[in-house]
């Protein structure tokens, strides 16, 4: 999935780095085909260059090099409202059928079953990056037809499109899983499977989400991590395994 | 510290300790504990592990925050429980929830003493309808409506830097978070400082000074104060204690010894280094100095 | 210079060259008066001299300010002349006119991009019914009236500092005014610095950075650009030229005379400082250098 | 004047210094009597030590060895509008009976006889500090009955208290003249006569000032400059006599 996502990065592209896999991925984009992306953490870090894999988006590895350090309320107002952010990394416990995404509760807001962590900055990420790439892995609970509380807005929400409503961003375009990458739909908004990984069907991936799955005319084939990027991946970029979990 | 916070902080108070995983202040938080702080509305972004372990100690009545987890490891498992209705204590605690930007933008109203800060946000999302205190207002030059968060003014902000002179001219730099905003949308401040420096060294960088000592309450020397979390230049985030938490907050009679062992059983931050001896060895930062600029004229 | 000002100020454009007393970029007004650009709204807070020289050569139709007037010595006397209706051009001038909050307000609704502002502000002024843009709002909390701004988003700004690296992340120290918020703000900004860095002295200090190198259209390399204001740490602020302005602006033959030799009949900053070359010595800056702090971990 | 004014501050205050007079006096008073003084300029100078008189509120000297520099929307939302500042001096081409105050125009907006320079700072100043002092010499045309255009509110706008309007601040509580000093009546908001310099008549100063001035009961005597005070402004402050004409 990191390998999968650091290709959707281009050079020189201003990306809303969020920890784990999407780190994984910026810093292996960086390795490889976009020396030049700018990586900005919420935390206030601008065009970090972590000497070592940071475990929080606040690691002061990000701090030591990095092009700027602002406070936070220039990171949302300045860097992200102001539209200078072209890619967010988004994802969470639930993520439905036009790409609404969870990460507050599971059941009532009042009485939750669970209680997630909330949105951070996933609310205002997912409205203002130019777009937003969500990376989760498939299962049916956390791809339902609705999620239960909409903490980043997706292509659509209570019927209404992401522009009707007034986001400037273009939200989230793509969907990468384990299995395979959705798109969004540019007309109904919905994410719709694309592509595929090696030896997986789309009736696999089908199984993996929670409402009919729609699918492009032409179905694309994911290639696998490449020698390099699995190198990078294992022996540099996450030597401990701490987010390369399988 | 002792004094300080018997002095400024009061149950019942709206208490802040910021810090965006840097400069987080746990011998504050600490103290608090130790003093048996109860009834008080604790607010940041992330309420981190400190806010967990005052939750689990009893001294919160309210949280008001946008993320709660334990970055990179899992969850706040005092704070789940509270809110999962799971604590055996009870009660359960009262929440109220922004995003990141929602509660930057009311430290950022607080601060300039306005009432409200409009931002470009939560179209979309259920965060309004979970929290009414999330509004709108209309633009009266294009008339579209904007997204408002009300200020917040804390009764207390307690701040941890790398240096203050004695009047509380404080300088802090690396990751600054929203610290500026809720010192001076505060009541009172709390500056606590790794190093209690000559005022010619402020004076010597003014562009670095982050708070004026003219806002500042009371200034506490207390080196490692921020331990698990870090201070650029001072020493390294504990990474291994955050990933230790979850164990130790999943099971609420561990998370009660640890409390015991590393809060009530020391009388300050100097005793709870000394339990520790190897942590000033494992985290001290390696040097990389910056260089000074010309002030001259 | 030539370049920069030719590829990213067109006829028409609002330009803002901001800098309070400290950094303001008279090497690019004379390079745009040389370039013989028209109809420009030029704004920032002190129009000062060079807003001064810029309309005396014709390139402004509209000023948007808030205090315009010499410090310390007197008034800008072409845009007294054009706005009393006296300059031998005639046309006039039109004016836009907020308070220094007003247009630092403006400057950080443009930088935020929302279309407002709002601040206390205002009220017993006849300022609103000077400039109907200045009104007012609603706190959806308290219901009480706020004045409000509108957002100043320029074509182009342009910025002086003390360093900057090929790709445009600045840094500058000593009075940094609304320059961050004007950068922002702006659809294109010039950064025109003192001295050009490697990236390694930027990534040295990064808390010192103002503008980042994402928003930067062009770096441009002008040592004593900002002269006869000045660069903290570089030179001081030639108070004698202020002065001497007051004569050479009163009388507009005395005044087009000082254009004619000190911006049309000199190529460049290098060519208008070899016509002075006594000014270095004057107004070098003493050495008082801050002292380095730690980033490491 | 100068010192007049420097006798109306008091040790660690926290004053919003402009430039020439007010510059003056704040100095002095940290030469004399109040040493803990802090001087704020709007140009984001914090506690500056100005190691010679500046010329502008921009002066490098008073970023050298100040405490702290600050961006200039600091200077208005985190210390004036938040209400840290105690003193403000402001000063202007036209007084009124209220204490309102033009630095904007004389004659009409539109089709002004004179140009000023207008606000700066000075309306908000006006607006936010606790208190402000006025200074500025007496001449009938400099005190009008009612200013052309209010530029700084006092403590009556067209017929309305400061209270009512909303102000936070006490506005102009005192007006330091060259011969004697007028103070704002608790009741009615007009500027009234306080105290004399030595040797000069109520009479005197009714003639620089265009509205029946009415008196205090008691009016006080305005002690001259000390030796200390002339020395220190003649010698140390102002040696060129940049801003003490006569």
């Amino acid at each position: 999935m990191a390998a999968v996502a650091a290709r959707e990065l281009s050079d020189g592209e201003v990306v809303f780095v969020g920890i784990g896999l999407p780190n994984l991925a910026c810093n292996l984009a960086r390795a490889t085909h976009a020396p030049n992306l700018v990586l900005i953490y919420e935390s206030g870090a601008v065009g970090a260059v972590p000497a070592r894999l940071p475990v929080s988006i606040g690691d002061p590895a990000l701090v030591t090099g990095s092009l700027m350090v602002c406070g936070m309320a220039d990171v949302f107002q300045l860097f992200l409202q102001n539209g200078r952010i072209e890619v967010g990394f988004l994802g969470g416990a639930q993520v439905d059928r036009y790409g609404n995404i969870n990460t507050t509760v599971i059941g009532s807001y009042e009485r939750p079953a669970v209680r997630l962590p909330g949105s951070g900055g996933a609310a205002e990420i997912a409205v203002h990056a130019r777009r937003t790439l969500i990376v989760a892995k498939l299962n049916p609970r956390a791809f339902p037809e609705r999620v239960d509380f909409v903490t980043s807005p997706g292509q659509r929400c209570a019927g209404r499109a992401r522009r009707e409503l007034g986001m400037p961003g273009a939200g989230p375009v793509k969907v990468i899983t384990d299995k395979g990458i959705l798109e969004a739909d540019e007309t109904s908004g919905e994410m719709v499977l694309a592509a595929l990984y090696p030896g997986v069907t789309a009736d696999d991936v089908q199984r993996g989400v929670g409402w009919p799955l729609a699918r492009r005319a032409q179905l694309s084939a994911v290639a696998p991590p490449s020698a390099t990027e699995l190198r990078l991946l294992r022996d540099v970029l996450d030597p401990k395994g701490l987010f390369l979990k399988s | 510290m002792r004094d300080a916070v018997s002095r400024f902080v009061q149950d019942g108070d709206t208490v802040v300790i910021e810090g965006f995983t840097h400069l987080i202040c746990f011998a504050a938080g600490h103290e608090i504990i130790r003093q048996g702080r109860r009834d008080l509305t604790l607010a940041r972004l992330t309420p981190d592990l400190i806010y967990d372990q005052m939750i689990a100690a009893g001294c919160a009545r309210k949280l008001v925050f946008s993320w709660a987890g334990n970055p990179g490891v899992g969850s706040l498992h005092a704070f789940r429980r509270a809110v999962e209705g799971k604590s055996a204590a009870g009660g359960g605690l009262e929440i109220e929830e922004y995003s990141h930007f929602g509660m930057v933008a009311r430290f950022s109203a607080g601060a300039a003493r306005l009432p409200f800060w409009p931002l470009r946000n939560y179209m979309g999302t259920d965060l309004p309808a979970a929290n009414r205190r999330i509004r709108s207002v209309a633009c009266p030059y294009t008339g579209e409506a904007l997204a408002t968060v009300p200020a917040l003014n804390p009764g207390v902000t307690i701040v941890h830097a790398q240096r203050a002179d004695a009047a509380g001219n404080t300088q802090m730099w690396g990751l600054v978070g929203v610290q500026k905003e809720a010192a001076f949308a505060s009541e009172r401040v709390i500056v606590v400082v790794e190093e209690l420096v000559e005022e010619a060294v402020i004076r010597s960088d003014p562009n670095r000074t982050v708070i004026p000592g003219m806002i500042v309450s009371a200034v506490v020397v207390e080196p490692w104060g921020a331990h698990p979390s870090y201070a650029q230049g001072y020493y390294d985030r504990d990474n291994d204690f955050y990933v230790a938490w979850e164990s130790i907050s999943r099971d609420p009679d561990q998370l009660a010894r640890y409390l015991d062992e590393f809060v009530h059983a020391v009388p300050d931050r100097a005793g709870y280094m000394a339990k520790q001896p190897q942590l000033a060895a494992r985290l001290k930062a390696k040097e990389r100095f910056s260089r000074g600029v010309n002030y001259g004229f």
